[in-house]
Formats: C-alpha cells, structure tokens, sequence
C-alpha cells in the first residue's frame, strides 16, 4: 500500500482488529450501489470514502427538490441532473483515488446481470419491491453477496443476503405483497434521516464483508424504529432448500418480469 | 384464565390496529396457537380492511411474523403454541429509500 | 409556510405523525452542532436538509486529509479550510434556505455560554472528555437540551441530556475517567461509518424534539457496536439530587477549569 | 453449586478481559454481590493493568455498569445480590468523534 494510503486510510488502520491487510482487502474488492437515494446517499458516501477500489453506482432519475431533505449527496446545484452523475461528482472530490462508475439507466432484467457481474458485492439501496427481487435474483444467478435495506416513514429494515450459505430474500418472501399493500416514500412519507441510518449501517456490512470481519446480519434482519427509539435484531429462517431461485431445484434460471410477478402494472424506477 | 401476551406492530401494521404499536392483551382459552391468533386478531383487534392483514387463515405474503424475536417459521409458523407474555409481532415489508 | 416549503419537505409533511406544524416547528427551531467532524458530519448534513429555521457550527480545526474517510461533509477540495467553514458551504449548496452560522473558535469556560445561549438544541460532536464536561455545564447553565454521543473503534453511545427533567451527563459520570484511561480516535482509531451513524441518531433526536414527538434517548443510553452489530438502549439512572451542577444545591455554578478537572494538561480541540 | 452469570465488555474494557466482548462464567460461592463480583474480576480473570478498571473497592470512573441492560445504580449498584442468568455488564465512556 502507498504511504498515501496508509496515511488517508490511518485512523482506520490503527484499530485493532483492522489493519493494512484488511484496508487493502478494500482496496481490492468492488461494490455496486442500485440507487442514489435516500439510502444511496450515505452507503456511497461511506463506501467512496472508507478505501473500496472501485464503486459503481445505477440511478435512472434526476435530482429533484423533493429528494433535497434526505438525499443529502445531492443539492440544490445539481436539480434536474442525474442522480448517479451528481453522486460520482461527490464521490470524485471526497476520494479522487476511489474508481467510480456510474450507470444512468433503469435496472431491468435485459440488463441487471451484465451490470452486476463485475462487482464483488451488492447494495440494495432501490425503493421499490420489484426491484428489490429483481436484484435478489441477479445476486443469486451471479453468485453475489448482496445487503439489502429499506426505509419508510420513522422505520428501516435491513438484511444480508446470499452470504455464507445464508438465505435470500426470496428465502423469507416468496410471495411478493398483494399490489394494494405497498406504499411508498411519495405516498406515506419518510423522515430524511432514516434511510440515512440504514445507508450507513448497509456502509458497515459491505466494510465489514470486504475485510473478512464478516456480516452481521446474515440471517438475521435488523428493524429500526425511530418513533420508538428501538432498535432489534431478530433470527431468521436459514437458506430454504424449496426457494424457487436459491433453492436445491430452482425453477427460476433465468431474470423474470418482475412486474408481472409483484402484480404491478408499472414499476418506478430505483431512487 | 386466558394468556396474556404482547401483540406489537411496524412498518405500518399498526394503523390497521388502533394506530397502537404495542398492547398487551389477555387471550381467549379458544386461542391456542397463532393459527387461531390471527383469526381472533381479524375478528376482534382489526379496525379495517382485513386483506390487508390475512389471505387464506394466514398473514398476507408482505407480513413478517416474529415469536419472541425470532422468525415465525423456525417457531413452528401458525402451529406454533402460544405461552404466557409471549410477544407476537406483526411488521410489514418496508419499501421505499 | 410558503408553498416552495412544503414541496421541498413535502415527503417529511406527508408522515402520519408530522405534519404542516411539525415542519414549522422546526423551521423555528434553532441548533448548535458543536463539532465538524465525524459525528457532525450526517448530524449537520440532515440537520441542515431537514427544515432547521438555523443551525450553527463551532469548530477551530482545519479539514485534514486523514479526517477524509469519516468526515464526509468535506471533501480534498477543503483540506486546509476551516471545518466549520467547510461544512457551512457544503449546507448552503443543499439548503440555501436554512440559516448556517459558523464559530471559528474552542469552545471554551469564557466563550460557551455566548455561544450556545441563542441556539434552542445543542449537540455534542465533540472527540474528547474535557469538551464534553464543558459542554455540559454550559448547557444546564442556560437550560438547553443536549444531545451527546462519541464514537470508537466500532463503537458508539448517545444519549440525550437535560430534557423533560431528566438527568445531566454529571449525573451519569459525576467524576471523569482518570486521564490515562482515556484514548481517541487518532491513537485507538475508528470505522468511519461508526461515527456517521451515531451523529445520524443525533439528527433524530433533534428532530424529534423539535417537532414535539419526544426524544428516544433521554435517561437512556444507546449503545451500538459494529462489531458484535448490537444495539442496545440501556435505562439510567434519573436526574440526581446531589449533582454538582443539576442538582439541588449545585456546587458548580459557573464554567470551571475543565483541563484541570478532567486530570488532563491540555485538551485538544474538538473535532 | 455457584451461579452462572455472562459477563460483557465494552468501549475498550474487553482488552483487559482476554479480548473477548461475552463470556460466560461460574462464580465461587463467595461471590455474593457486585462488590465481590469486581474483586474476584481483578483478582482472577484480569489480564493486566488493574487501574485501568479498578479503584478503591469499585469500578474506576468512566466505567458504565450494567446489570441486565440497566444502570447498576438503579439496582443497588455495589450491593446488587448476583443472581443466576444474570448480565453484568462493563463498558468504558467512549471520547471521540
Ligand atoms: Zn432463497
Ligand atoms: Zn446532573
């Protein structure tokens, strides 16, 4: 490692159980951010500074003023810009040593496994559930190590998929939610904050991950609650041996249409 | 005497259940196990819209169920025998970011 | 509240439990980041984006290239600027409607109590145990809130302080560690992301207590570690009578020699 | 037989303790308290460096105990009877940011 790294990266390094060789894990392993919202915002901004060699990012919108109070890698400077360009642009003058791709285009499953391939881990960081199983499943068909979360209104979840034999997403839902059921940030709201916390906590896993420290919730599902201050980390069911995508007979082989699957006539696209 | 248990909720449950994200309830004898919780939740607790909590004698696909903290299935899932100041929750899937 | 107001805060207004009065609550509440470091790096981002009507930074220090992996409201282009500066520019790109006010100075026994006297909040992203005793003092002395945390290795506790007739931080740690005791961030080390999150939890609290909803961590303790990826909200003890400052008869009734209190020659500046 | 309580570690005071943040131990019959509790601590499994987590019969300052996830103040602090299954609970103040 570069005395230059050694130096950035010094407040990191001098922790005990963290050293040179788990900084240059970092420098060698590559995540992929789907999303440069809410949770995007933070997860990138951590995962751009903490040492990763190279990071992607995939967002399709434009910065609006309504993103303004919580996707706070944006600002008012880069309204009606895209948002995986507004981030690469944060990112370029946080870390100018951090490779950084970015992908302004709509994740689909024309294209999601050619995107994902050459990344060794995956952020989940989409605010919709088709493309939270579209994601699983491209995870799952190209063997990558995916986190997941989600935020709404004062709460957040999150969960480590794919790893160590552990589940997947699919694993704990293998039906999608009637199409009623689901709301979004635009319909039932979001305190800014909130996804900002699960972006980090999404930061740490793919930290930790990367330097061989292991995941924290693989199998496991941490529920945030900010009305209530709570914060639990509850056991999940293991790998299930009838999942249609990870399963021991998949009957999922290839990328599906995930609206006709969650019964949405359109999805929006991540952010 | 019927069993007392914590019924808490999230991620929007709660608005169907009294806007209350935790109560503490006294059960039935007739309720023995979450099968007939859900029943008896749908036709007691719920204030609205029961598609939005049960689909065929069980939560909706979208509902994570916890016994204590932990996932349902590794329980028992709906035969799992409720026991005195168990806490069943009910949290729906988030989406959104 | 002007219509460009409610559309930028539109996804905060449109929660169940905040509505029009809760953003204008907010927007007439004033806090003071004590700070620009790691912890105050997300505490001001989301302060700043959250609809705060005014919000100050304090901190003497200048953006280095080792704070870089954790203090990501700066960027390479700041190194060698002022933190508090720094982190007032980067505010003003995302919210130019929120009034950022900055004191390039130590906070000290002399200047605390002019400082934070016209702020409502007062947060504590502070680094070292003088400050914090500081800190403290100065605000039972002018009866604000205050939302304390630190951070460590992959560590981190918050709690909040002088609410609703709760305890103070003397209540909790009437006597300071003895200074050999005590390490920081450029001697033990820290995730960068640890930091981050802790001052995330700081931005909720403040939030939270601004719109009339409560705090969380009031005679509580959080207590996070991204080791374990534990999170554990402990109760304290209540406010205690004997406390040499919130207390019945309170022996400190003005700003004390904090350098000399806490054992320690000289205290480094808060960063 | 002597109890069996965890013991965790925290902000730094696991170093002291054979760098481990959870452990689980049985107490000889004379620890009875809190109290003895830290001298049997300092005496048989310290690793090195006793000012760094004693002082005067307890715990030095900076030093937050709890006793099952709650501040040993309000469960009698030094004197607190030890009971079996019990967490005590030993994490340093945290100074940094
Ligand atoms: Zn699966
Ligand atoms: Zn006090």
């Amino acid at each position: 490692m570069s005395k230059e790294d050694l130096d950035r990266y010094s407040r990191q390094i001098l922790m005990n159980n963290f050293n040179k060789d788990s900084q240059l894990k970092l420098l060698n392993t590559s995540v992929l951010i789907i999303g440069a919202g809410g949770l995007g915002s933070t997860a990138i901004l951590y995962l751009g500074s903490a040492g990763f060699g190279r990071i992607g990012i995939v967002d399709n919108d434009v910065v609006e003023e309504t993103n303004l109070h919580r996707q706070v890698i944006h600002d008012e400077t880069k309204i009606g810009l895209s948002k995986a360009v507004s981030a690469q642009q944060t990112i370029k003058k946080l870390n100018s040593k951090c490779e950084c791709y970015v992908y302004k285009l709509l994740l689909t499953s024309e294209n999601a496994l050619s995107v994902i391939k050459p990344y060794d881990i995956v952020i989940d960081a989409t605010d919709n559930v088709c493309a939270t199983y579209l994601i699983n499943d491209a995870c799952i068909l190209t063997n990558k190590i995916l986190i997941q979360a989600s935020a709404l209104r004062m709460e957040g979840q999150l969960s480590v998929f794919n790893y160590n034999n552990g589940p997947c997403y699919r694993c704990l839902n293998p039906i999608p939610p009637p199409a009623g059921t689901v709301t979004k940030c635009n319909v039932s709201g979001v305190l800014g904050v909130v996804p900002g916390i699960m972006g980090c906590f999404q930061a740490v896993e793919a930290i930790k991950i990367a330097a061989g420290l292991g995941a924290n919730y693989s199998q496991k599902l941490l529920i945030y609650d900010a009305e209530l201050g709570k914060v639990r980390v509850v056991k999940t069911r293991p790998k299930q041996e009838n999942c249609s995508i990870c399963g021991k007979n998949p009957s999922i082989t290839s990328l599906i249409d995930y609206e006709d699957f969650c019964n949405m006539k359109k999805c929006t696209n991540p952010n | 005497m019927g069993k007392n248990i914590t019924l808490s909720f999230g991620g929007g449950m709660e608005i169907l259940f009294n806007n209350t994200k935790e109560r503490e309830i006294e059960l039935p004898d007739s309720v023995v196990n979450i099968k007939d919780l859900i029943a008896y939740m749908k036709d007691e607790l719920l204030q609205e819209r029961p598609e939005l909590f049960v689909l065929n004698d069980s939560v909706r696909p979208g509902i994570i169920v916890l016994i204590n903290n932990a996932d349902w299935e590794i329980e028992g899932g709906l035969e799992y025998e409720l026991e005195d100041d168990d806490e069943i929750t009910f949290i729906s899937t988030l989406h959104g970011g």
